[in-house]
């Protein structure tokens, strides 16, 4: 009733939803990167490990990342049981998020459909949908009939007929920019600083150690440095000397003009190449593949438009009058096997927490839970034991493209 | 003014429209009449419709706002049924005989709109008021209600039966914006030979000057920036964009223009036209409007046919990509409104709108018109009312320096001046009906005195803001500039790094600065100030945005959703980097703006994808005769891009029935297999055996002439990528197969290799799959039947062994035999030149059809290969199986050279004894095994052990029969396992060592 | 939509192109050890600024080639041939 | 647009093809003899007279070699090079009239502009979604169109499909 109180005094009294701080001299923790997982890892490290005493550095404006150009999917049907595991995790923490943080994250867990267009496609998708439920994750096979009533506009026999599919009724979006600014304005609350404008342009690294780092608007103390700065990570490890298996890319989404409810559930098909959901204000929110080579752009270009929109067409035919509002694209941290980079480097109290390329929105409750138990207790949380930065070098790659067929 | 007609705010004469051609048209089944050469907007607009639509938040009546692609207000559903179009713009539907449309947003009607009582509520419905509220219990409580209220438009519910097509056009040069600075573009360009295409949005060329006549002498309406015509013409001759000498007298023609002769537009249109149709190189599209630029230069277009009615039109809009060298933006500028309470009813527009309804259509937007202004533009309106015979109520200007210029126009039309003031508010009901202006104090912060005005309509200009949307998603950079309120290139001209980089230029109004005055109403509620009129954002919502902390522009559009509607904010940006720079306390040019995206308008996802839809979504290959197998009853599938038969029907067969009578055949008698998509590689030159040995796992350096080796190919990962057979013909020819589905990625992937690490070996690939058809002869009779073809070629066990080649004759035509097998029977696959392969294919089945050949499907094949346990790959391997998970790992690690994948083997997680491997699994009578179930061992701490990939009924034993990926299966040979589907128990089944059938391979050898 | 100038065909869309990641790799030989195999499997340069990188012709002469072009802005600097050193490139 | 003119689209059908590769870097001393000893043109998109047919040089180490009936094998085949009978493994259509060019760049992004893309031209590009090679034969825009032989159908209903609006279709 807070609102209704609000309106009637013309909402005068609101507050700042978060302070603008100035930074400090040092810090017990610095964050680098004010998206999701980065202002998650401070709200945790406050709320589950008591320390306050941190600072999110942003280069631009907080949310102005990926977490703010996400097409919103969340969802925790992945083939390995380390990744299903790990989502989930994320997924349930989601779910009382808008409580827990008195924010409404507009958490609509109205389902995903995942569609199979041919025999072969639909026994790896119950290989696929088996090896959730096997992870004690939800997740159940549809026959055609069952997805033409859970999404009327689908087309059935297109070029690609759909033969059947999956879906995970717990899935769903939530509102990216609420999720961005929710966090920020719970970690505020607990004493964290949110630096706005303000670059990390190098580290002060002494004998393996990470002592600091240096920013456009001064040096910062800290013996424990996270980075989670998403498409900007190999430029950022650079700096620190390191190399990351990462690729930056323009993973590119769009919307079309909104218009009254039509697409209830989110439907993502592989092979067709799209995937399509409708927002509250009504767009259809496209997405699709990243550019096909490396990109800071931050700006999507042509070919993956057509591709993106020939394939919503092809799922959706009725959908041809609609109109395309606005595109846009985002830069993406890839991996080799398209799965996170957390944990530890091999330099002393810096961490790293990227790699999350084309799917890390749903991860950012658990990517800032187990980030923040990582940093504060040095040990890696066991849910990411997995996703450790020498997996390469063992050749232990978790990769969902690989075995299912689909990453992101 | 006119009573009768096509409605009673249609002038008696003026405008462009044809009043010998009426057109009669619907708005929400009401009928009304307009004539030919109208547009929606104008023909409601004569017959005096003011509410239209509703808005998107608080369903507030909107009408006609604007004359362009920037209208707000009046958005329509257009047609009914399959035909219909969500969120037209009413201004930009050219009107035709029996058109129907159709409010929009109003639940349930317009006029008693339900969603109404939401602005009664609006205080509440302020920006972030998702974020603070319907939190308990949870969202999706709330959800469906809200959703109803949201979006504008209706899906049609049917597929779309229009067409719609993609086009590419080059050129030197792109001029977008068919208005005067455009057309002299073109004009210049042409003459200097350059290859033109120019494209103007609306149906007419002349922007502007189409009806804005000339301006009185000596009345500077623009501050226009210098010489634009020089500046381009250096450019394209300096890139060699212009192959010819420019003409000398053309240099100056572009700027003298402004001072020069003053003629009447429409003879200045029509001379310019004349002399562009006289140019060869030089395409003009009209109903076109420059959508995107994209990099390097490509910029897309819309074009949309003319509504003709007709079904002739081959598409009703067509997708342009057009790869241009230099591109000029001759796009005008758009005007903005001014800002004071309740701004938004119907009957208050644009000025520069209001005109054009006047001078284009003869429509006058109302009857008692008051006009406010702060800038010099509107004087024009006011001067063609009252030449119309319009009386105008008064002219607000903000500003107090007005020139002498205007004052003298003023007095000469006897209208009065109020200087210094601004709208203060309005009142309606509905529709504006009483306007209150209020005079500014000094500093316009607030005000002094106000007073009201009774009118029934209020024109407004809030000054121009160029249309450079295109040159920001070019990468150009935009600045605040305060003198006109807009946002102008920060640095112009060719230095910027957007006219670099994109050989951009800017000319006419699209690159001038508009001086203002005083746009926002210093008082008023601000709940009720609409700066995105679209979304429904006031000035209370950036507020409110800025006293929570959401400062940032970004934030601030984000939070109250400001320009993020379907106009993009064609409207809004400019005045709303005012409002928060004012309530910021900083400079407007220090807040930057929120990116500009394609497309510039909504763009149809239809003519988007043109014709690539239905069937042309993607290619389709057949096989050389799949015209026979579908006259013989085969199942059509799609495997990749190709259509197989999976089985050939008999009448009353189902399809497993008809796989078991086939597969029955084969393992009986002889069957017949169309493999023609089997890729195939011929490999040449006296390097070729040592580039080979560098893909397989398998040591080639032992293989003999005309035999064939089994071999597998592996990603640098150490994945399989694919299986196949080596043959080698002789030391310099060898020939490659490999999976249908990896073809033409092999040839690709030995093509990279030898390109980029290799290119010192003497060898040449030749992909050769589409050249020879592959029809595979399987079973115990194969042999006799195909002894029954004439054919130079010795068939005979010991002359032609199982993993053998021959080349010869068959049937007169070149022929290339392989003895391999994959239904474990003997088999020839003989490949023939494809065009022979009917011939080939109706002599196998003559002479095999007595002995009982039949023909064979993909269900059978791989049914059969099944029980002969071969290896699948892709279906029993994934992107993470290595050599040794199949049962490869002696070969792959004996074999001494290095080749590709390699030392991947060797990473620890590759050689782990807990990885899956290939084992079969059988089960009692009844089981039936499911491909994709997962497998659980006895002792198990894992969440899953494994899975099924492949599994069948076996034809000889009738038992189930499946292979599997089980984590150490091959310690468990013998053992059992649990299955798991959808998340139960199914049954237990035992792990075995396939194969399921001939053990000792005595059949596919015989 | 890249405008890419291959060094036989000319000038043609990007759609004709398939990228192959960054140019210059060198493969190691079998005798190294696991860091250094996995670095060359898996680390690649990622720079924001000018990459060098190699692209393929596909859907034209079929052939491999080295391209140098700025990550940001996604300005092509340098085309090269296959087996060409790294160039130098002059900035403007 | 241009008036409404006729377009033909006819298969083609007994012309044999035949690939030429060799594994000479072409700035080689052995590779520019070889290519002057049999008449082929270096410069990528050009066609020669060759073999008795008609070779179009697709890459610097490739060529197909169009004509009727040829028989490549019989030429002695030089240590540096092959030639592979593909005859097979095309389909061959001919797109001609006046509005051929405006059809044919519906389905590409190459410039077909009669000045840029000439006669005794040829390019292999992306059309219609598929690998082409596509040829200009005769001034009176006359074109060559080579594609795989399984994508024949569909590139020719594509075009037939495409020509709705470019006038008369044969
Ligand atoms: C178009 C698109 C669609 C997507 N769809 C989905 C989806 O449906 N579901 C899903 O789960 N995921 C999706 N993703 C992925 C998801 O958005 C990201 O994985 C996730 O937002 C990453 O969050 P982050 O906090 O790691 O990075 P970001 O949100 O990108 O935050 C990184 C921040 O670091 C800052 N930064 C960079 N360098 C510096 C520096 N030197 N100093 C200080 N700050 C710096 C940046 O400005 C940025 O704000 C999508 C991504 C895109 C682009
Ligand atoms: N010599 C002179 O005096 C001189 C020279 C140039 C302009 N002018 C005057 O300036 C005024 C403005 O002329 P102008 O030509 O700069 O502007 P304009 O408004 O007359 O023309 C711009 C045109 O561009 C079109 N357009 C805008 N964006 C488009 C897009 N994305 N795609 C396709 N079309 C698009 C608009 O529909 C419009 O017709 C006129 O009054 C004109 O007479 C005078
Ligand atoms: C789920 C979702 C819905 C969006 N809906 C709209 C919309 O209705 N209108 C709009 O202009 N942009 C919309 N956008 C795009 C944003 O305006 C913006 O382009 C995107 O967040 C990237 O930021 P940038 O364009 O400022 O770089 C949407 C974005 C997302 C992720
Ligand atoms: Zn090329």
């Amino acid at each position: 009733m807070r609102m209704l109180g609000q309106a009637l005094r013309g909402h005068s009294g609101w507050r700042p939803a978060w302070r603008d701080a100035q930074p400090k001299s040092g810090y017990d923790v610095v964050v680098i990167g004010g998206g999701g997982h980065g202002l998650a890892t401070a709200y945790y490290l406050a709320k589950n490990h008591g320390i306050r005493n941190v600072a999110v550095l942003e280069r631009g404006w907080i949310g102005g990342g990926n977490s703010g150009r996400n097409t919103q999917v969340c969802r925790s049907n992945y083939f390995h049981a380390a990744s299903s595991s790990f989502y989930d995790h994320s997924l349930r923490l989601y779910e009382h998020l808008g409580a827990e943080l008195n924010f409404n994250i507009m958490l609509s867990q109205r389902g995903l459909i995942q569609l199979a267009h041919s025999e072969h496609e639909l026994e790896i998708t119950r290989r696929w949908c088996n090896a959730v439920r096997m992870n004690n994750v939800d997740c159940e096979m549809l026959t055609p009939a069952q997805i033409q009533r859970l999404a009327a506009p689908i087309e059935l026999n297109g070029r690609f007929p759909v033969v059947g599919g999956f879906m995970q009724r717990r899935a769903g979006i939530s509102r990216h920019d609420a999720v961005v600014w929710g966090y920020a304005r719970a970690a505020s609350a607990l004493g964290v600083d949110i630096v706005q404008n303000c670059e990390v342009t190098g580290f002060d690294i002494a004998d393996g150690r990470v002592r600091g780092v240096r920013t456009s608007r001064g040096t910062i103390a800290a013996d424990k440095v996270v980075m989670s700065v998403a498409g900007y990570s190999s430029h950022l490890a650079a700096l620190a000397g390191l190399r990351l298996p990462i690729t930056t890319m323009a993973l590119q989404a769009m919307v079309t003009e909104p218009v009254k409810p039509i697409l209830d559930v989110i439907v993502i098909s592989a092979s067709v190449h799209a995937y399509a959901s409708q927002s509250d204000r009504g767009e259809i929110v496209m997405g699709a593949g990243a550019d096909a080579y490396n990109s800071y752009a931050q700006r999507g270009g042509l070919p993956q438009q057509r591709a993106t929109i020939c394939a919503v067409l092809e799922l959706f035919p009725s959908f041809s009058r609609l109109r395309l509002m606005r595109q846009w694209a985002g830069r993406v941290d890839i991996t080799p096997d398209t799965s996170p980079l957390m944990g530890l480097t091999p330099i002393e109290g810096l961490f790293i927490n990227c790699g999350w390329g084309t799917g890390g929105y749903k991860a950012i409750p658990a990517g800032g839970d187990t980030m923040a138990h990582t940093i504060a207790t040095g040990v890696p949380h066991p849910l990411i034991a997995p996703f450790a930065l020498d997996r390469f070098k063992r050749g232990a790659l978790v990769d969902e493209g690989a075995a299912a067929g689909v990453a992101h | 003014m006119s009573r009768s007609g096509a409605g009673a705010y249609r002038l008696p004469k003026g405008g462009t429209v044809d009043r010998d051609a009426p057109i009669s048209f619907e708005l929400n089944g009401k009928r009304y009449r307009g004539y030919a050469g109208d547009t929606l907007a104008s023909a409601l607009l004569a017959n005096g419709v003011r509410t239209i639509g509703r808005s998107f938040k608080f369903h507030r009546p909107r009408g006609v706002f604007a004359c362009g692609v920037e209208e707000t207000g009046a958005l329509v559903q257009l047609h009914d049924g399959a035909r219909g179009i969500p969120t037209a713009r009413a201004p930009l539907v050219e009107l035709t005989e029996g058109l129907r449309a159709r409010s929009q947003a109003g639940w349930p009607s317009v006029n008693f709109d339900l969603g109404r009582v939401l602005d009664l509520f609006s205080p509440l419905w302020a920006a972030g008021f998702y974020n603070k509220t319907f939190i308990w219990p949870s969202w999706h409580t709330y959800e469906p209600v809200i959703r109803r209220l949201a979006g504008l438009g209706r899906v049609p519910p049917e597929r779309d039966p229009d067409r719609y097509e993609t086009g590419n056009l080059h050129c030197d040069v792109l001029i977008v914006g068919g208005g005067r600075a455009g057309l002299e573009a073109a004009l210049e360009a042409g003459r200097a030979g350059a290859r033109v295409v120019l494209v103007e949005q609306h149906h007419e060329l002349g922007g502007e000057a189409l009806w804005a006549q000339q301006a009185p002498e000596g009345m500077p309406l623009h501050e226009s920036s210098a010489s634009t015509a020089s500046r381009l013409r250096t450019r394209l001759t300096a890139e060699g964009a212009a192959p010819q000498e420019w003409p000398a007298s053309a240099a100056s023609r572009l700027d003298a223009g402004r001072t020069a002769e003053v003629i009447p537009a429409q003879a200045w249109l029509a001379r310019t036209m004349a002399q562009l149709r006289a140019l060869p190189d030089v395409r003009i599209l009209t109903r076109t409007t420059a959508t995107g630029c994209y990099d390097h230069n490509v910029i897309t277009l819309l074009e949309r046919s003319p509504p003709s009615g007709s079904a002739g039109a081959s598409a009703r809009e067509r997708y342009w990509i057009v790869r241009a060298r230099r591109v000029v933006l001759a796009t005008g500028a758009i005007e903005q409104p001014l800002i004071f309470a309740n701004n938004d009813r119907p009957g208050i527009m644009l000025a520069g709108a209001a005109r054009q309804y006047l001078r284009r259509y003869a429509v006058a937007f109302g009857s008692r018109p008051l006009i406010a202004t702060n800038n010099d533009s509107a004087y024009l309106l006011a001067k063609d009312l009252r030449e119309a015979g319009v009386r105008v109520l008064g002219i607000a200007d903000t500003r107090r320096e007005i020139s002498d210029e205007v004052r003298a126009l003023v007095r000469a039309l006897s209208i009065e001046l109020f200087t210094g003031c601004i709208p203060i508010d309005t009142r309606g009901p509905g529709s504006v009906r009483r306007v209150w202006l209020g005079e500014l104090s000094q500093d316009a912060s607030g005000i002094t005195r106000k007073h009201a005005v009774d009118c029934d309509s209020l024109a407004v200009s809030g000054g121009f803001a160029p249309a450079l949307q295109l040159y920001a998603q070019a990468g150009g950079k935009l600045i605040y500039d305060g003198t006109s309120g807009a946002l102008i290139p920060a640095t112009p001209g060719a230095s910027s790094p957007a006219a670099r980089r994109s050989a951009i230029d800017i000319v006419g109004m699209a690159a001038s600065r508009v001086p203002i005055g005083p746009r926002i109403s210093p008082v008023g509620k601000s709940s009720r100030k609409w700066v995105d009129f679209l979304h429904d954002v006031t000035v209370a919502d950036i507020e409110l945005a800025l006293r929570e902390n959401y400062t940032s522009v970004e934030h601030v559009k984000r939070y109250t959703t400001l320009g993020m509607a379907a106009d993009q904010g064609k409207t809004s940006a400019a005045a709303s980097l005012e409002i928060i720079a004012r309530l910021r306390g900083v400079r407007a040019a220090e807040l930057g703006h929120t990116t500009m995206r394609p497309p510039f308008v909504p763009v149809t996802l239809g003519a988007i994808a043109g014709r690539d839809v239905g069937e042309r979504f993607a290619p389709q290959r057949l096989l050389p005769i799949h015209d026979w197998h579908v006259a013989n009853g085969a199942v059509m599938h799609d495997f990749g891009e190709w259509r197989r038969p999976v089985v050939y029907l008999r009448p009353g067969e189902t399809r497993e029935q008809g796989m078991i009578r086939e597969a029955t055949a084969v393992r009986n008698a002889a069957g017949l297999f169309d493999g023609s998509p089997l890729g195939k590689i011929e490999v040449h030159g006296p390097d070729a055996r040592d580039f080979l040995d560098r893909f397989y796992i398998n040591d080639l350096s032992t293989l003999q002439p005309l035999r064939a080796r089994y071999g597998l190919m592996l990603r640098e990962s150490g994945a399989i990528f694919d299986d196949g057979t080596v043959v080698m013909l002789d030391a310099n020819r060898f020939l490659v197969t490999t999976t249908s589905g990896n073809a033409s990625r092999v040839a690709q992937w030995l093509e990279e290799w030898r390109q980029c690490e290799w290119p010192n070996l003497r060898v040449a690939i030749v992909p050769v799959t589409e050249q020879w058809a592959t029809v595979s002869l399987a079973g115990p009779r194969a042999r006799d039947i195909l002894a029954k073809l004439e054919s130079d070629i010795d068939l005979s066990g010991s002359a032609f062994p199982h993993l053998s080649m021959r080349e010869g004759t068959l049937l007169g035509t070149p022929a290339r035999i392989y003895r391999v097998s994959f239904t474990g029977e003997l088999t020839y696959e003989i490949n023939v030149p494809a065009k022979r392969a009917q011939t080939l294919w109706d002599a196998l089945l003559a002479a095999g059809t007595p002995l009982g050949l039949q023909p064979l499907g993909l269900d059978a094949l791989l049914l059969m290969r099944l029980e002969k346990g071969f290896l699948h790959v892709g279906t029993d391997t994934d992107g993470t199986t290595v050599p040794n998970d199949v049962g490869w790992g002696k070969v792959a690690a004996s074999k001494r050279r290095d080749y590709i994948g390699k030392r991947s083997l060797r990473l620890p997680e590759n050689l782990r004894a807990d990885r899956l491997q290939l084992v079969g699994l059988t089960a009692e009578q009844g089981t039936s095994f499911v491909v994709g179930s997962h497998l659980r061992t006895a002792d198990s701490t894992e969440v899953t052990d494994g899975w099924i990939t492949s599994a069948g009924t076996s034809v000889a034993s009738r038992a189930p029969i499946a292979l599997a990926m089980l984590r150490a299966g091959r310690e468990r040979i013998g053992s059992e396992v649990d299955l798991y589907d959808a998340g139960v128990l199914q049954g237990r089944a035992r792990v075995v060592q396939p194969p399921f059938f001939d053990p000792t391979g005595a059949r596919m050898n015989a | 939509m890249l405008r890419i100038a291959c060094p036989y065909c000319g000038e043609r869309d990007e759609v004709e192109f398939t990228f192959g990641g960054t140019s210059h790799v060198a493969r190691p030989s079998e005798e190294v050890d696991d860091a250094t195999w996995a670095e060359y499997l898996f680390v690649r340069d990622n720079p924001v600024g000018a990459h060098f990188e190699r692209w393929l012709h596909a859907y034209g002469c079929g052939r491999w080639f080295n391209v140098a072009r700025d990550t940001l802005t996604h300005e092509i600097l340098k085309v090269y041939l296959m087996g060409d050193p790294k160039p130098e490139l002059s900035r403007t | 647009m241009r008036e409404a003119a006729d377009i033909r689209i006819a298969a083609i059908e007994r012309r044999s093809v035949w690939q030429i590769k060799t594994w000479l870097a072409s700035h080689d001393e052995a590779a520019r003899a070889m290519f002057e000893a049999q008449g082929l043109s270096r410069r990528v998109g050009e066609t020669s007279a060759a073999f008795g047919g008609r070779a179009l040089t697709l890459g610097p180490q490739e060529w197909l070699v169009v004509g009727e009936a040829l028989r490549l094998e019989r030429e002695p085949v030089a240590q540096d090079w092959i030639a592979v009978n593909v005859t097979d493994a095309f389909g061959m259509l001919e797109v001609q009239g006046a509005s051929a060019r405006e059809l044919l760049s519906k389905g590409c992004g190459l410039d077909l502009h009669p000045r840029v893309f000439r006669v005794g031209q040829c390019a292999r590009t992306r059309f219609a979604q598929l690998p082409i090679v596509l040829t200009c034969v005769g001034h009176a825009d006359r074109f060559e169109l080579l594609v795989a032989r399984s994508y024949t159908r569909y590139l020719r209903d594509w075009l037939v499909d495409a020509a709705t609006g470019c006038g008369e279709v044969a």
